[in-house]
Order: structure tokens, then C-alpha cells, then sequence
């Protein structure tokens, strides 16, 4: 494993994740965020729920957009949030 | 300068304030985006405003220094409220002040389609068939999309 | 709706009066024009903005008809001042009020273009040098024939 | 002549001409915007240093815009003034 990492999660993938966050440890080959999206697809239940359509999954590295390749390791947080509707 | 926050704003409060603090000003635009009562054939009951904290301020900051950077503006402020919110209420406030109108107007503009397209706030609005999540809109994309320029003004008057 | 008039404004209190009478509004711009404390390298001490009675009015009433014509505007109001006004003062308001942010953004920049071209309203400057009339700039008439189409919604971003 | 209309003048044209506004009665072939510049430029005085540039001025008849075709006559409201500089 790469080392915990902060996971938080907003509005419908909040909802059907079923939890607004949690500190994970995925294993030492999720090193992107691309890498992360799958595995937590791979935990079943409400991640697969969540993440079933990545075109509608927007992700915030330490409060930054990231796309696919972007890095993740040890103590990042990392958002997943579908497109904002603020404004 | 920027404000993330639940309760109300006044216009003509801001608008004062940010005049007392600007220096060569010849216009101000401002752009205040209320709760609509109609969300498709929908009345709404209200509007609940999901943010993220930290992401938010750091997003709205960024977008701010990006107008500073590309118009001539001598003063700006952005507010986003965010809670539940009935018909009516405020929800975004945008006022940009410059020596020229067209600076003015422009920078508004930019800031606004920014917001709705890059700030992470998510409306859940609330209506006769329950609670559903708002969807983004390509319009607003590619309303954002016009000012991708990789410097100087936007040239959308050619 | 328009005023023309010599008491100042207050920018707050006419938004809330505009908001009180506008159904299924989303986004509302403000203009507000002031008074620069510099024109070219000369520090004002004043200006005094002369009018045509009758002809401001009637000229303003045609354009507020003309932008409600041509966009889908829930209330607009333009206030014009004349007589003598000290830098930082107010000289003129635009409010554009509509369900769709994109319509009130272009309605207000339309009025306000015409007005700078259309409007009989002349500065005059006073200041170290003495008084001198305000000349008009070509870039104002640039702004306004951008607006210049024959039907339907102006198409300034293809 | 056409009958007496009224003449209104503004800004720097007020100041040249020296006055706000008259009543004048010109002779009968002066029945455009145009030929009434004329005449009036042959007046003299005011008249010649405020009409010198006629590219500077613009007219309105009753309160509507002109150009130098446009009809006018008696009892009508005519007013020169320089390009505009509100808003």
C-alpha cells in the first residue's frame, strides 16, 4: 500500500457513496487518479453506484483539478464530485 | 476580494464599500444571480447549496487574480452564498470596477462564467416531486470556454 | 422604466425597487457610471452634463423599448443625472433584470453603448485649464454599431 | 418664407451662437435640415464660427434625429448640437 490517503465526496457522490469521507489505503499500484477511480469502482456497493459513469466524476486534488495521470500518494486529499452547478 | 458564506449580502452595501477602497473608477458592473422560482415546469419549494470548504475559497481567489491579470480592473469582489436558499434570495454576487466600461463589463462576464463552471458549490433544489441534484449545463461550458485565451484581453469583439 | 434627474441614486435602493416588480428573474446587471477624477493628465474639479428636456426622454424610453425588444428582459430601469457633478459622483444607471444571465449582460452593455452615442447629454470639464466640452470618441460609435442588427438577438458570439 | 420654427442649440453650438434657442423665419426655399444649416452659416457671426464644421454637428427636428435630406418647417422644433457624450 502507498499510505492513507483523505477521501471526500460531494453532492450525489456523496449521497450514493454513502458517507461524506474517509481516510483509505489503496494498494501500492494506485499511484493516479485514474488508477484510484478504478479501484474504488472495484469496492462494489455504493462506489460502483458512484462511479459507474466517470464522464460525470470530477476530481480535486488537494483542492485542485486533476485528470486521469495525475499523481496521488500518502496524506493527498482527493475529492470526487460531479460537474459544479454553483454561480 | 472574496467572501464564502450563508447570510444575505446588499448590493448597495457592497457596492459602497468596494468604491471606498477604488482609486480611477469610471464604471462598475455588477452581477447579482437570485434563486429563480421556476426550475423547468418545477415550482421550487427551495435551494440547498453544497460546498466544498477550502476548494471553494482557493478556486474563487484564483479566478479572481486571473480578471486582475487580464483587465484593467482597480477593484473586484466575489460572493457565493451557500445553505438552503427560498426563491428570491441571493445567491452569487460579482462587481468589477474599472476606468473603462468595457473592462468592467468584461471581467464580470468572465468571472461569472467561471464560477459556474470551475467553483465547487452543487444546487439540490427542492420542488412538488422531491429533492434532485442540478445538472451542469454545456451552455455554461461553453460559455467559460470563449475566454480561454492564452494572454491579454478577450478578443470576442473582433 | 427611466428617470432622468439631478438628485444622486442610490444603486441598493433602486435594485430592490426593480426586484419588487420583476417576476422569473435569474441574473440582474448593474451599470453604474461615475464621475473619473482624471481626465487625461488634467485632475477635474468638476463637470457639468447638460441635456436636451424632452429629446433625453424620449431617446432613453426607445432604447429601453429597443433592448426589451430584442432580448427576454423582466425589468430594466436607466437613470440619467444632469447639472453639476463632482468626481466620484454617479452620472448614469443601467439595471437589466432576466431569467437568463447572458441576456441581461448583453441588454446592459447595449443600453449603455447607445446611450453614450445617442443620448443628448454633453460634458463639460472643469479643471486647472479652465472648462472645455468633452469630445466625442470614436470607440463609443464602434461600441454601439456592434449592436446594429436587423432582427432577433444581437449574434456578437459566433 | 416657410413660417417660423423654433431653433435650439446646445453645448459649444449654444456657446458660439451665443444664445439657447430663437425663434427664426427663413426664406421659402429652405425647406431641409440641410439647406438650414446653410442659410444659417450665411448669417454670420455666431452663426459661421458654431456651423464652420459641419461634421461636428448633428440635428434632431421634433426630437428625433436628422440628416441633411430631412424636411423642416414652420413650427417645428429644430436642434444643433455636437456629437453626444453621455452615459
Amino acid at each position: 500500500m502507498i499510505g492513507a490517503m483523505k477521501l471526500v465526496y460531494f453532492a450525489w457522490l456523496r449521497e450514493r457513496v454513502g458517507k461524506a469521507g474517509e481516510t483509505l489505503s489503496p494498494p501500492a499500484n494506485v499511484t493516479t487518479v485514474g488508477a484510484l477511480l478504478e479501484w474504488l469502482k472495484g469496492q462494489g456497493g455504493g462506489y460502483a453506484e458512484a462511479l459507474k459513469d466517470l464522464s460525470a466524476v470530477r476530481v480535486a486534488v488537494n483542492q485542485e483539478y486533476a485528470g486521469p495521470e495525475a499523481k496521488v500518494g500518502a496524506n493527498d486529499e482527493v475529492a470526487l464530485f460531479p460537474p459544479v452547478t454553483g454561480g | 476580494m472574496i467572501k464564502v458564506q450563508t447570510e444575505d449580502f446588499d448590493v448597495g452595501v457592497e457596492l459602497k464599500a468596494l468604491m471606498a477602497r477604488a482609486q480611477g473608477v469610471g464604471g462598475i458592473v455588477t452581477f447579482t444571480g437570485v434563486v429563480r422560482e421556476w426550475s423547468g415546469n418545477q415550482q421550487l419549494a427551495a435551494m440547498t447549496l453544497e460546498h466544498y470548504p477550502g476548494m471553494t475559497e482557493r478556486q474563487l481567489a484564483d479566478i479572481e487574480a486571473e480578471a486582475v491579470r487580464r483587465w484593467p480592473i482597480e477593484a473586484s469582489l466575489i460572493i457565493h452564498r451557500y445553505g438552503r436558499l427560498e426563491p428570491g434570495a441571493n445567491i452569487v454576487l460579482v462587481i468589477t470596477a474599472s476606468a473603462h466600461r468595457q473592462a468592467a463589463f468584461e471581467a464580470n462576464e468572465f468571472l461569472v462564467d467561471w464560477l459556474k463552471t470551475k467553483a465547487p458549490f452543487w444546487k439540490l433544489e427542492a420542488g412538488p416531486a422531491g429533492q434532485s441534484w442540478v445538472e451542469a449545463k454545456a451552455t455554461d461550458d461553453q460559455a467559460a470556454d470563449r475566454w480561454k485565451v492564452t494572454s491579454g484581453p478577450a478578443k470576442r469583439r473582433a
